[in-house]
């Protein structure tokens, strides 16, 4: 039984997938990428084949993306973390129907990906030049509020009151600004509601420049925070999509690549053989 | 472009790289001679030309033809009785001969074969060749400049209608021909001067003649000037336009090709800037084209000015071809003054 | 007016040029642009060396005679080798000299401006053609327009070329017409030379040779797969900046006879499958050639350009109905403003027309536009652009970047994803 | 600039090659009538060297009468010419019998009703003594003379309304005014440039 693994090594968290023949999602893992990334992503690789027990031989086709795809010597190949995504999320969003954008916050950037009905991207826009509206925005804020990541979900919907209006998107400004409303008595579920707004606004205003059309793909880490998915439901208008793992399908979609690749080759050698 | 044949090829490549204004001088200096002295040599090509083949020196048997705008003012001038009936068919079958010569050609009968056409090319080199540069219109000039030639052409029809019915003097028949530089001037050619004098018989010869004079003196002076200057007046380029979708020969313009680079209107003489800044019409062709085809060969782009004749392309602007004419212009530049 | 840094007080003698930061970033992008790429072609070699001798070791291109500088294509050069003189092209591409123009320009203006005033402000600037005479600056864009007053803070004498904000008016090409008499009238004077039919006819004729040689390189560009990089071919319009026009124009018909020999031999210089990209955008000049390079270290390759470093600067040719010095005049002044498409005019059709022509007749598969930060009125026409092509099938991918090194990485992500998605759509339809 | 003069030197020529062959229908009377007239007196108009057979005297011609009596010139003959004015004219036959006369103009119409194809007719008269007694036997007379009568018109001359020097003149004022205004305009355009006309209504 040969198996296919793709690679995510983003900048904050290393993304396993591992697919089996027929393209079956077996089993994903998630790891900090730390300063050693080469070992850690390696590591990664080794937990997740050890939990299905599974050897390193039979991984046929290993496919590294994101930014230390090109460092990371073991790949057989490197695809972008657009096309890997691209192709992730039309594959997991074909059970929801088939989705054309797809929104991903990812730790250092957040992206808007328009893809064909081929799953092809058609369009897309990045913001990597400023880490407002990103997970480091979540992991500051979250920080200052002393609370943890997966607590600011709850915190959210707990908040009674309209959310606040966090007017400085910057990620710097923000923080000063949160302590003063502290300051002033405001309730943290207020304040947590008012930065999922503020983030879901500047990722609406991104998918805008590729054009938001039928159901929109979330994923990325901060998919898994039930108020940001809540706050950009509401400013999106669209039916939102979060897949079970958001954080892995740029890792799934490049194991599905894998796969193609490898089964695209077999067939060339072999008819050429 | 579908693969030509290594001939038809090589033959196009020729065309396309033509020195053009020498091509264009010799057909000019044949038809001149053609229509001017063919009558010498018994040739007749009948009085529906859409050229200035003057009738005036037809008379003396020098001219192969006759403009048709004489005989067009002379048919039209009877009673309107007889005009509207069916005696009057063959002045609809002498238009329909004129509109059969025109079609041939279009406007081209202007741009190479007019006699009044050449001899103000010929002025334009003496101008060139004494250093003198030459006169513009401004846009707005040239917008209400141009209206004059459907007023001549209208004088040209609506006099003879009101001699036809004695509302105007006999005298005045063919009006358009009395005023034409070409009654003056082309005679000369033949050694017939009795053009130039004063008729004094009567207040209207008298002025009409003066007119013919004082306009055939315009002419000179303005076509010195202005390069092709009475063209953009001239009756028959306005009773030709009306023909001018019939034509076999066009020229088309492929917009998309077209880096509005302005070359094509630098080097026309008519001054059209439609030919330049219009890249959404195919057919380009304006009221004013003497289609004298130097757009054509001054266009740097391949395949953005085309020439073609009954819808097959004869000439085409190529950059091969505008680089080895613009070659030669400017190898001239080390041997002439 | 900005108070300008005195001349740096070289309190240790200074390294050998050739091992100073400007000298090291040339020689980065050389490197990079020689040795990533394999079997490049021999009559490149000329341009390399060129740019080595030039920019690497510094060496003197010193010319006799009067040097007029100009900092914008729009000045007629015909003019100034008519007269004698021989023009120097001050746009700049150095990040070294962006640094130094950062020092007394606001930060957000185009690095480009920043990098010519940078050269200007130094005194033995890099490439060295010697102390110019004059600078003719055309008042294209709003920052160019500006920098005219730095220069003569500078201590340069600039001659302000005034370039109309629209060209489809008739007042407007006559405007331009009288700037560009205007400017004979001071070159003659600078020069104390007449211009004579005979001179601006022999002129006009080296020019009209360098541009033919172009105009066929610019025609093998069209084959598919590709004879040549388009890296090599920013090369050589980057080297018509500041190298002797015969010189040039020979190099190129050599170029063009070698890239016939590859046609002949069915030499491919990218894979029959590499995407066919159309660069448009603020000019890349050498040694910003980081976005072209990028694209073609990742797989795809740049087969045409609308840019006023390359296609924008050669392509249109100079008709003339009567060899005589008004007429002559002023069809090269019609030539520089009629055909031109450069965004500082008030509508863009032009430029959207010449898109869709060059992306279809050279089969591309996607457009790169570049737009420098602070380049204000290549970002506005952005979105016209990327429209028009939309419409006509051609995917646009638009990078803001500036000269600085640092966001490589982002570009490369931008770059390959925009790659990848080509790829895929050609898979899908059948080129 | 040599094709030019080439072909400005060919056309000069033209015309002298048309001139020269001139060749329209001679007038040939129908055929020379043998027998002498036997008319007792006879004026025949003699024609003008290449005639056309649309010939038409104009005011101003030198004409020649031919006074014949049976088909013989007759010398020293009268021959008056009597305008439609009533203007006369005599001489006699010199020794061939020819008379020569010059029509004078007499056609002055107010200038409305110029016609330059106005016919006025004249009539010349000879008279010449005849020998014996006359024609009548029954009165014989002293003496007889014969007298013939021939009548012609002829129309105003061109030179009556028509005139090159205008012609010369209104071309000339043409080219000089044309020129010189070309030349003004040409010299004030130095000046800047024309300003936006505002035309303030109320």
């Amino acid at each position: 039984m040969s198996y296919f693994a793709g690679l995510d090594i983003g900048s904050t968290a290393i993304k396993v997938a591992l697919v089996d023949q027929d393209g079956r999602l077996v089993g994903v893992h998630v790891a900090a990428t730390g300063s050693h990334f080469h070992r850690n992503a390696q590591e990664a690789l080794q937990t997740l084949l050890a939990r299905h027990g599974i050897a390193r031989e039979q991984v046929r086709y290993l496919i590294a993306t994101g930014y230390g795809r090109k460092l990371f010597k073991e790949a057989d190949d490197s695809i972008s973390e657009i096309t890997a995504n691209a192709l992730g999320a039309h594959e997991v969003g074909k059970a929801y129907g088939g989705v054309r954008t797809i929104i991903n916050i990812g730790g250092q950037d957040s992206k808007a990906i328009l893809i064909d009905p081929h799953g092809n991207v058609a369009n897309f826009a990045m913001n990597d030049k400023c880490a407002a509206g990103t997970g480091r925005f979540l992991d500051v804020t979250a920080r200052n509020l002393g609370l943890d990541l997966d607590e600011l979900g709850a915190c959210h919907l707990s908040s009674q009151g309209p959310p606040l209006s966090i007017n400085s998107t910057c990620t710097v400004f923000a923080e000063s600004e949160i302590i003063g409303l502290l300051a002033h008595g405001h309730g943290k579920p207020e304040i947590v509601a008012g930065i999922h707004y503020s983030i879901a606004r500047r990722t609406v205003r991104l998918a805008k420049r590729v054009g938001i059309e039928d159901r929109v793909f979330f994923d990325g880490g901060p998919a898994l925070n039930k108020g940001l998915v809540a706050a950009l439901q509401d400013e999106l208008q669209h039916e939102l999509v979060v897949p079970e793992f958001p954080q892995t399908t740029t890792a799934f979609g490049a194991a599905i690549l894998a796969r193609s690749e490898f089964l695209a080759e077999a067939s060339l050698s072999s008819s050429a053989a | 472009m579908k693969a030509d044949k290594p001939v038809l090829a090589a033959l196009r490549a020729a065309v396309n790289g033509v020195d053009l204004v020498r091509f264009r001088f010799w057909v000019q200096l044949a038809s001149f001679a053609f229509f001017v002295y063919g009558g010498y040599a018994a040739v007749n090509l009948g009085s529906h030309l859409p050229i200035f083949a003057c009738g005036y020196n037809r008379v003396g048997k020098a001219g192969a033809g006759v403009c048709y705008l004489m005989p067009l003012q002379h048919q039209l001038a009877r009673s309107w009785t007889t005009l509207f009936t069916g005696a009057s068919l063959f002045i609809l079958t002498g238009l329909a001969i004129f509109a059969l010569w025109f079609i041939a050609l279009n406007k081209a009968w202007c741009g190479f074969v007019c006699p009044m056409g050449t001899i103000q090319d010929w002025i334009t080199a003496l101008r060139r060749f004494v250093g003198i540069r030459y006169s513009v219109y401004t846009q707005s000039q040239f917008g209400w400049l141009k209206k004059i030639k459907y007023l001549l052409l209208a004088l040209a029809v609506l006099i003879p209608l009101g001699i036809g019915d004695g509302y105007i003097t006999r005298e005045l028949r063919a009006p358009i021909c009395q005023i034409c530089p070409g009654r003056v001037l082309l005679p000369l050619f033949s050694g017939d001067y009795s053009h130039l004098s004063i008729d004094f018989t009567s207040p209207t010869t008298v002025t009409m003649t003066a007119l013919g004079v004082f306009i055939a003196g315009l002419f000179l002076v303005g076509s010195f000037v202005k390069k092709r200057f009475y063209c953009f007046f001239c009756p028959m380029s306005a009773l030709q336009f009306l023909f001018s979708k019939l034509a076999l020969l066009r020229l088309k313009k492929d917009g998309a090709k077209c880096t509005r680079c302005g070359d094509c209107y630098r080097v026309c003489d008519m001054q059209i800037k439609a030919i330049a800044d219009d890249v959404a019409t195919a057919d380009i062709m304006a009221d004013d084209c003497t289609l004298c085809l130097k757009c054509v060969a001054a266009c740097p782009e391949t395949g953005a000015l085309k020439v073609k004749y009954a819808g097959l392309t004869i000439f085409e602007s190529t950059e091969t071809g505008f680089i080895k004419r613009c070659q030669r212009g400017h190898c001239r530049a080390h041997a002439s003054r | 007016m900005p108070t300008l840094p005195a001349e740096p007080t070289a309190a240790v003698a200074p390294p050998p040029f050739s091992r100073s930061r400007q000298a090291r970033e040339a020689e980065d992008t050389l490197t990079h642009l020689v040795n990533d790429f394999a079997d490049n072609p021999k009559s490149m070699d000329y341009f390399y060396d060129l740019f080595r001798r030039v920019f690497c070791q510094g060496e003197s291109l010193e010319r006799e005679g009067v040097l007029v500088g100009t900092t914008c294509i729009h000045a007629p050069e015909e003019l100034i080798y008519a007269l004698g003189a021989t023009p120097v092209r001050l746009c700049n591409g150095s990040y070294h000299y962006d640094q130094i123009g950062a020092e007394f320009m606001p930060a957000k203006s185009c690095p480009l401006v920043k990098a010519t005033l940078g050269l200007l402000q130094d005194s033995h600037a890099v490439p060295r053609v010697g102390k110019l005479d004059l600078i003719v600056n055309p008042t294209t864009c709003d920052q160019k327009l500006k920098s005219s007053a730095l220069m003569t803070a500078l201590g340069h004498t600039v001659h302000d070329l005034e370039v109309p904000r629209s060209k489809d008016t008739e007042h407007a090409r006559v405007y331009w017409q009288r700037s560009v008499r205007d400017l004979t009238e001071r070159l003659r004077q600078l020069t104390g030379r007449r211009l004579t039919p005979r001179n601006l006819r022999a002129a006009m004729a080296r020019t009209s040779r360098a541009q033919a040689a172009f105009r066929v390189l610019h025609e093998h560009r069209r084959a598919a797969p590709s004879l040549v990089l388009g890296k090599d071919v920013f090369l050589v319009t980057n080297a018509f900046f500041f190298d002797d026009i015969d010189r040039w124009t020979a190099a190129v018909e050599r170029l063009n006879a070698e890239l016939a020999a590859r046609a002949a031999a069915g030499f491919q210089a990218a894979q029959t499958r590499a995407p066919r990209i159309l660069f448009t955008g603020s000019p890349p000049i050498f040694p910003n050639l980081k976005l072209p390079l990028l694209i073609e270290q990742s797989g795809g390759v740049v087969v045409a350009d609308e840019t006023c470093s390359a296609n924008r600067m050669l392509y249109d040719m100079t008709a003339v109905d009567e060899w005589h010095l008004p007429d002559m005049v002023d069809s090269l002044a019609d030539k520089y403003l009629k055909p031109c498409t450069c965004p500082t005019f008030t509508n863009n059709a032009d430029r959207r027309r010449r898109l869709l022509d060059l992306a279809r007749t050279f089969q591309v598969d996607g457009v790169v536009y570049q737009v420098f930060a602070g380049c204000q009125v290549y970002e506005m026409e952005q979105k016209s652009v990327a429209d028009t092509l939309q419409q006509a099938g051609f995917p646009m991918l638009a990078i803001e970047t500036d000269y600085s090194p640092d966001d490589l990485s982002q570009l490369t992500t931008r770059v390959e994803a925009f790659l990848e998605s080509l790829k895929a759509r050609k898979r899908h339809r059948p080129s | 600039m040599k094709p030019t003069l080439f072909a400005v030197c060919l056309l000069a020529a033209l015309p002298l090659v048309a001139a020269a062959q001139e060749h329209d229908e001679e007038y040939k009377p129908a055929g020379e009538d043998s027998r002498p007239s036997e008319a007792p007196l006879e004026i025949v108009r003699e024609k003008t060297p290449g005639e056309k057979a649309n010939f038409q005297l104009q005011a101003g011609d030198e004409v020649v009468f031919v006074v014949q009596q049976q088909g013989v010139p007759v010398p020293n003959a009268r021959v008056r010419l009597v305008t439609e004015q009533g203007w006369a004219k005599e001489t006699l036959t010199d020794a061939q019998g020819r008379a020569r006369f010059q029509l004078i103009r007499d056609y002055f119409p107010s200038w409305i009703e110029f016609n330059k194809r106005n016919r006025s007719t004249f009539v010349v008269v000879a008279e010449n003594p005849a020998p014996g007694a006359g024609s009548d036997p029954a009165r014989p007379s002293t003496n007889a003379s014969n007298q013939a009568t021939l009548s012609d018109s002829y129309s105003p001359s061109p030179e009556d309304y028509s005139s090159y020097a205008w012609g010369l003149a209104i071309g000339l004022l043409v080219a000089a005014f044309g020129g010189t205004s070309v030349y003004l305009y040409r010299r004030r355009r130095v000046k800047p440039f024309k300003e936006v006309a505002f035309h303030e209504g109320r």
